[in-house]
């Protein structure tokens, strides 16, 4: 456990489990103590990464740009320890789940727009100090370029790279290692990979080079 | 990338601050090549006074316009399950009468002509080496209509296939409890899932049975006692005397699976376990 | 070749000269490898007197093997455009069907939608490169659906080519003063081409209209002036006062023709001359 | 002219015409001059081989295997001055045209077979002066030579090769050349193209080698 927990995240005794948690409105039946609730890692990539330590450079308030929000398990709890939060989603479906997290936090924005067609929300989102990239298309590394534009000069890319969204029949190691080669305009500081808890998932940590 | 469609100004840029309908338009529509501190921007053009008064209008632009294009695009999503849902019937109706030609035609050369369907995929299929003598016999015309059979069939599988993954995604609920395919018949004979969840339970009851009703307003037979719901197997699979109780319990589930689906869009995987337990004390004891 | 079915004698060995039935029987299935001076063994083996009776026993009974074969495979060929006329009103039904279908759910996507088996193939055709915006909006089971319905189409058009074909090898008479589709109507009508041929000319009048009979015959309506043959030109291009006259006189033609196809088989074109006369007097003058 | 007629047939003034011409009932419409009916040489092949004076080794009275009697115009000359005539024709719906021919000739032998098998009637057909072949199937050269077992020490193949039959596309010449090569055991004793009253048709006089 190298990295420091951003400020608002904390490791809390739940049940006698000692778990991450955030303060904020409850999502998906996690449990909760007071304003408490548990950030379930099981379901959370980034609840993972934290939970192993990676540093991810978070130390909260950051203004954050989301892409592939889903229905907000993860947004959830960056919007109770981030800043102005800006969460793209482009599934109808999951957006609706969505938007009931946006309901209580006034600080999350969400926006049903295509991660892969940046120009369709640059309008919208300011330049921010963290991407978090959890989408499950093809062409994650094209994703994860097309959106530096959105970095401060010191920023961070948390992505989680999912193997199979790529390619089913692929050995997730050369996955991994072709969105390590695509990446471009990055510096990668870290990587990780996230089994047991999430099976061929790569977390990656990067900063814009200029 | 179309430059026609890219500004390089930010959404609230023209856009009347008490006007929501052009701010919503702002968000859905407007683009831009990069981004820019618009909070910042927005303090400086008057658009609003202060930055936290920015991110409390931008909640509740965004929020609002999300809303409306899921819902949109759910209604499109329960237009087409509608549609696949007749296409369906439609395909597994005229699949079931070319059979039956094929049946009564290919009797007229074997001794042993099979029926339906199945038997129509036979003799599209009918390219064994042992069969050749058979294959001989087998007009060109009546091979080529059994592979029309053959493809409507898979047509009818392939529809089916659509309404099981697509339902589940705006009916939850109901889907949990009718099964896809039912839940699709019942969006698609009240006319939507706005339709359906404002439906009565006694009407949901009924869906399908209009014809029936019909004939029992007219004097001309007894109340009907379910509609479509009767494939359920909590109805059709309950001794008669009890199914127009069961037939009623799990009309008034499936309206309330039908209205949280519509209004909110939660799983409740409660309305099963009452579901079942519900239907397990009327076949136990009839109430 | 098979060596079981190849004996090397002559069709008349082991027949007995008195029994037709055996001595066509050995010419229909008999076989040999080679030929051989059979009239001499005939005459040899005591099978005939001389030469000249052979021939005589040979010319009637290879006569009379052809003419049975001829009237089998005719039988067949019968059969055979009986179910195709069926199939093919059977798929252009569910082709139409499918296509409103395809209608009525393109509705959904564009402004414009047409109708009818021609809109489902243009839906199922478009790939064209200018309309990508239309083709992505374009449902990909709505265009497999369309695509059904221009297979069934072109099934149709299929079963109509080779009842075109067959119809009049079969009855060349009927064929040509029908049409080899109404030809091959009113054979599936009476069930057969030797029914169609035993009929009377009023009764063939009437053939596609036992409804309307029926109803007359209840008192529920007037007699029906003509079945199937009314889509013939002569009568429903006839005016209505004289369309009972052309059904009759059609009906007559049909009736003889249909008797000389069975029969006799001949072409005689002068039927047709006969009729158009008919027909022009009736349309002159009413009779 | 260098070919001689057969014994039977001659030619006569029909309607102020020179016309080949048999004795026999007619059959197809032709014109008739007592018991003579004139031989349409624009609707037989045959007709046409003898009307240019081919060699066919025709003298009258020989016995005759016909192969694709069809509905019989040609046939019902052959009969009317050949003697034993086997018509073999395997499409029903002629056969039954072919009867009527039948019915006024006794020496005229119906036979619904498949000229590509002779098995199936080499129990009936005794050895033949003439084969007189006007097949409309692919694989005429086969016909010629499965059949060839028929034909007596001296006797002819009076064969027509339609090109259409085994190729619609090729051209009649590379046709007429495949047919020629692939016959085998006869000897080619002449070749004529009957263009124009026959377009593509290639008429053959051939004996058996042994």
């Amino acid at each position: 456990m190298t990295g420091t927990l951003p400020t608002g995240v904390e490791r809390r005794r739940f049940d006698s489990n000692e778990r991450l948690a955030t303060r904020g409105q409850p999502v998906y039946g996690e449990p909760t103590d007071g304003d408490w609730r548990a950030w379930d890692i099981r379901r959370s990539k980034l609840g993972a990464m934290l939970d192993r330590g990676m540093e991810t450079g978070l130390s909260g308030d950051e203004t954050v740009l989301y892409l592939g929000a889903a229905a907000g398990t993860t947004v959830s709890h960056v919007a109770d320890f981030a800043g102005p939060t800006y969460a793209v989603e482009f599934a109808a479906r999951p957006v609706r789940d969505l938007l009931t997290v946006a309901d209580s936090r006034p600080n999350l924005f969400v926006l049903l727009k295509d991660a892969r067609k940046p120009e369709a929300y640059a309008h919208v989102v300011e330049p921010v100090d963290v991407i978090v990239q959890d989408v499950a298309t093809r062409g994650q590394a094209r994703v994860a370029n097309e959106n530096r534009r959105f970095l401060k000069q010191n920023g961070r890319l948390l992505a989680v790279v999912k193997a199979r969204s790529e390619d089913v029949t692929a050995d997730p190691t050369d996955v991994f290692e072709t969105f390590r080669s695509q990446l471009e305009g990055y510096e990668i500081l870290d990587t990780e990979r996230l089994d047991p808890l999430h099976d061929d998932h790569l977390a990656v940590v990067a900063r814009p080079t200029w | 990338m179309n430059e026609d469609a890219v500004s390089d100004s930010g959404w609230f840029r023209g856009v009347d601050p008490g006007d929501g309908s052009s701010a919503r338009h702002a968000i859905e529509h407007g683009s831009a090549e990069s981004p820019a501190a618009w909070p910042d921007h927005a303090v400086e053009s008057g658009f609003v006074d202060n930055r936290s008064q920015y991110y409390e209008v931008l909640h509740d632009v965004t929020t609002a316009v999300a809303r409306t294009q899921v819902r949109e695009r759910e209604g499109t999503d329960v237009q087409r399950i509608i549609h696949c849902v007749r296409a369906m019937d439609d395909v597994e109706r005229v699949a079931n009468e070319l059979a039956e030609r094929v049946s009564a035609w290919a009797g007229a050369s074997f001794d042993d002509p099979g029926t339906g369907i199945e038997y129509a995929r036979e003799i599209a299929d009918e390219t064994a080496a042992d069969s050749e003598d058979r294959r001989g016999a087998l007009d060109a015309r009546l091979s080529s209509l059994a592979a029309q059979v053959r493809a409507l069939d898979d047509e009818g599988q392939a529809l089916r296939d659509t309404i099981e993954r697509v339902t589940p995604e705006v009916a939850p609920n109901v889907s949990m409890l009718a099964g896809p395919v039912l839940a699709a018949r019942l969006i698609a004979l009240a006319g939507g899932l706005e339709t359906l969840a404002k439906k009565p339970s006694g009407t949901v009851q009924l869906l399908g049975a209009e014809d029936a009703l019909f004939a029992h307003l007219s004097g001309r037979a007894s109340s009907p006692k379910h509609g479509i719901i009767y494939v359920h197997e909590y109805v059709s699979g309950t001794a008669p005397e009890h199914r127009g109780t069961a037939a009623r319990a799990l009309a008034g589930k499936l309206t309330i699976a039908a209205r949280i689906d519509h209004y909110s869009g939660d799983r409740r995987p409660e309305l099963q376990a009452e579901l079942d337990e519900r239907i397990a004390r009327i076949r136990e004891r009839g109430d």
